[in-house]
């Protein structure tokens, strides 16, 4: 694969120019996550009103992959109801996965083979190469694995 | 669909020796051979794909990683698990108990608690508990077996109590081949509110293993017992238990933040997984499963299980030879010895007629100490052997018998 | 002696495949690449000698007790060591620092003694430290490392006190390639009374050990990252202390004499390895070391000197690259990144131009903290790279520069 | 090798009509000792006087190898000076020893190399074929195994 397929501009848009970088005031929850594979961080904080995830901002270092992946979270899930901030996130997960064979070998050989582009999902399916190198996964995970976790906690404490 | 040996045997480098021209290997309980298939795999990792996993992300490590977890992934359909994380890879069934003893065991047991074991069980399966035991001051108690080598279930049902926090038994029992009521056993223990650790390091390699039916806490095997290599082996736990139990070793890519005094653990599975880990090891155990699974485990227990039966009966015709364990119930091990002939000597007879059994307590010298013996001579069969491999044990055996006359 | 790497890497099947041609592998620190005779020297076994060691008398398990106890004579042999039963075989380093800390520190260390690490240590050789210390009650003390990245030598003879049980340092670092003065640590070490593990995952690939000039007590290394295969490892101790040391693991061939509630150990080195051992792994890594020992240690220690120093250079020399790390006492391990560019990303880029170096905290998250960086890029280099692809890595630097020129 | 060069006639009659088997009376040492290999014990009894064994006896079951060594062992080192025990003790270790070469690949693959009888050892010499049997060895040694340890028992506490 080239390079440019995974380092596309809108990736490079939102590194550079971060959506939603910051701490939201007044946040109901916050998380701070580490990539156990590199040591980078984020802190996310999140705001809700009623069932609707009202306002959200990121804070961390890290590659450009981690990075984007939160800006571009942001812009798509900010405002989203909580039900359907769900199913972007397991739109995004599914992108993200390789689709695995019956067969262990066919798996590990086999380049992962590219889902058709999710429309829902608009810019973020400027991450589906990511999908090609496993442990930059992690990466563009981050920042949506530390949203799961506000979700699970707000349902916690409701 | 019966298994066609011959066939078989041609896909085992060891078998195709010049020198094991009529050979035959009864020690599979011991380890198995491998098939070509599995060295193929591993050769194949080590030529085309080997690298660190977990570690860099150029794409020999990508891969390297991809095949380690496709392996994981493997085990679990192998087993039925629910879920990926719920397989631990570590080198042996050994060192998968051990896992399980202090990770678990010895963090959550208390004094009073009690944990019931057989005393049938390999010392790999009783010499943890005594330390745990020995820590945590819970009480270790011992289901005895009868004179044709079958658990006491009366016993066992008495000893299960509200104390009990874990029973932990061999699904079959390397010295007396006894498969035990495992079903009967889980149901108790669970309704008893304890948890089930089962030793699958004899029966993993002979029939199905489906851990959700099963519906056990903890299952442990070894790689090299079913086809696999040596060094590696593995942990089945409910994923519950896995993410509140402690890790046995510490270090490497086990960690979550690491500070000065104080480190949180990864995710599962990887939390449980210290230094770089066997995968080579994992690779060649995948494609032991897919050997076992194109045969079929079904075909494999018929097989197996039918040696067993006819091996006893032809053993048990032989005047002088006396068989331990049940009858029936009877998995493709069988001890047994010769009337005042040490085993050891028998089996360096047989040796010499090319028929390779062990000889010895079989990490099992409370069987021993109950049966009255210093050790067994053992057979035990897999998928490579056949009707023909039982009859050469038979008539070397009557030859023993003619050779040891003058030494008794 | 130079050694002449063209014809070595016709010895390792990866070098030789179709899509590594051109392709430069900078990550030996986490895992060295195979020689064909260490595949073979595996293959052999399990096509020949398979079967359980030191278990059963026919003349196939002879073979392989022998086998696997020639390679642990072997592994004496290249260190040096007194006697062949100081050589444990284990799974890993990791698996090795985890035996002397459980099974030593944790036996006799109390509450007030200490344990001397460094700030610079592999998770491997810190986190069991944290854990022995949380269960003793003895107390963790760190060396920190300078600018430059050494020890600081002065705070190592401070914290070095009658209540330094044991000090416990890799002899070079993974994260910084940095070459410890041990000899002068150990001699100190000993004059206050405390015992020294040494950490040699990364030395003893590149340089001769000799344990009895050492005077080490304990020291641990991985067969994987000397061109072993992975799944095996070594602890080796002085004979007084394993003897007095606890196993770690129990079960199957490490018991003397087993009762119902307890059980005694068997002689050394059998006592602290568990169940069935690695036998194609201890046979795998002894063709690896003869491997090595046919090059030469000596030879192998200068020529990859000679790249790391050359590494050092050339990237030093590109501006917005930062090199970590003493400009000497440096193994063939070179960290460094390119200012405000991730070495995710910069990895990534590069194995796009078929270097694959390694990303990320390299099992050192201390390092990162003291270094103010998420993770560095890490290239190492061993017998079978040149000077070709020391300038490879920097060309690929140049180009990387570059690309992520917009990125800033 | 055939199996009667491991089962010579001298080790059937030594296991048949065991030598010394028993305890002595009045001994100063007894020590007990089991094989890991398979379970076998063996119980020693010593007498010494000054520095002579003036009495030995062996107690225990086991394979032909275990008992007949035992036999023969008794039997020659019964009556001797601790210093001329010790030696013969080194002379059938070594006897028992495969040869090392310097190359493990030809440890393993090559035959035990039979070392030239050992005159001084007499019927010892019988056991001789054992060190083919890396594993039997342990049965071989286990009651000098139990004699060395009475030795150093002695040394220890005079
Ligand atoms: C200095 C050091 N110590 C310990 C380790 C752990 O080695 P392993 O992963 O083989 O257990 C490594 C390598 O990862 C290392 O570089
Ligand atoms: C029933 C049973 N449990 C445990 C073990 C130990 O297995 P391993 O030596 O592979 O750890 C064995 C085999 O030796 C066994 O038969």
């Amino acid at each position: 694969m080239a390079l440019d397929e995974l380092y596309q501009e809108i990736l490079l848009d939102h590194y550079k120019h971060p959506r939603n970088k910051g701490r939201v005031e007044n946040a109901d929850l916050s998380v701070e996550l580490k990539n156990p594979f590199c040591g980078d961080e984020i802190l996310l904080t999140v705001r809700f009103e009623q069932d609707k995830i009202s306002d959200m901002a990121f804070e961390g270092q890290g590659c450009v992959i981690s990075q984007a992946s939160a800006s571009l979270m942001t812009e798509k899930i900010k405002g989203l109801g909580i039900d359907d901030a769900k199913q972007v996130i397991e739109r995004f997960q599914r992108m993200l996965k390789r689709e695995e064979d019956e067969h262990s070998d066919a798996v590990c050989s086999a380049a992962c083979r590219h889902h058709a582009s999710d429309e829902e999902l608009d810019e973020l399916n400027a991450l589906q190469g990511v999908c090609e190198y496993p442990s930059r996964v992690k990466c563009a995970m981050l920042a949506w694995r530390s949203l799961m976790q506000a979700l699970e906690q707000r349902k916690q404490t409701p | 669909m019966a298994l066609e040996v011959d066939k078989i045997r041609r896909d085992f480098p060891l078998f195709q020796q010049a020198d094991k021209e009529g050979w035959v290997y009864l020690d599979s309980a011991a380890t198995s051979q491998k098939p070509r298939s599995v060295l193929a795999a591993m050769n194949q990792f080590y030529e085309q794909e080997n690298a660190n996993a977990h570690r860099s992300s150029y794409a020999l490590a990508e891969r390297a990683t991809l095949r380690y977890e496709a392996a994981r992934e493997r085990v679990r359909r192998f087993i039925n698990a629910a879920a990926t994380e719920e397989i631990i890879f570590t080198r042996n069934t050994t060192e998968s108990i051990n896992l399980a003893a202090f990770g678990w065991a010895g963090k959550f047991l208390r004094p009073g608690d009690e944990i019931l074991i057989s005393e049938m069980e390999h010392h790999s399966n009783l010499v943890p508990w005594q330390r745990v035991c020995q820590s945590t001051g819970a009480q270790l108690k011992f289901v005895e077996f009868d004179e044709q080598g079958r658990l006491v279930m009366k016993q066992f049902h008495q000893l299960l109590g509200p104390r009990t926090r874990l029973v932990a038994v061999a699904h079959m029992s390397n010295s007396l081949g006894t498969i035990h009521p495992m079903e009967a056993m889980i149901a108790a223990a669970h309704r008893a509110g304890s948890l089930v650790l089962i030793d699958a390091a004899q029966s993993a390699p002979h029939a199905r293993l489906d851990v959700q039916a099963l519906d056990a806490d903890f299952i442990a095997f070894s790689a090299h017992k079913m086809l696999g290599p040596l060094g590696i082996g593995v942990l089945y736990g409910r994923r519950s238990l896995l993410e509140e139990m402690d890790p046995l070793l510490f270090g490497g890519n086990m960690i979550g933040r690491v500070e000065h005094l104080k480190t949180t653990w990864n995710d599962l599975p990887w939390k449980l997984e210290a230094g770089t880990q066997n995968l080579a090891g994992a690779v060649g155990l995948a494609a032991a499963l897919d050997y076992l699974d194109e045969l079929g485990m079904e075909a494999i227990e018929a097989h197996d299980r039918m040696l067993g039966q006819m091996a006893i009966q032809q053993l048990c015709a032989i005047p002088g030879i006396r068989v331990y364990g049940p009858p029936d119930a009877h998995g493709p091990v069988v001890s047994f010895n010769l009337e005042n002939i040490h085993p050891h000597d028998l089996a360096t007879f047989l040796d010499q007629e090319r028929v390779a059994v062990r000889s010895g307590h079989h990490c099992c010298q409370l069987v021993m100490k109950r049966l009255r013996v210093a050790a067994t001579a053992r057979a035990s069969f897999y998928l490579y052997n056949d009707e023909e491999d039982v009859r050469r044990l038979a008539a070397a055996l009557y030859q023993a018998k003619d050779y040891f006359k003058k030494w008794l």
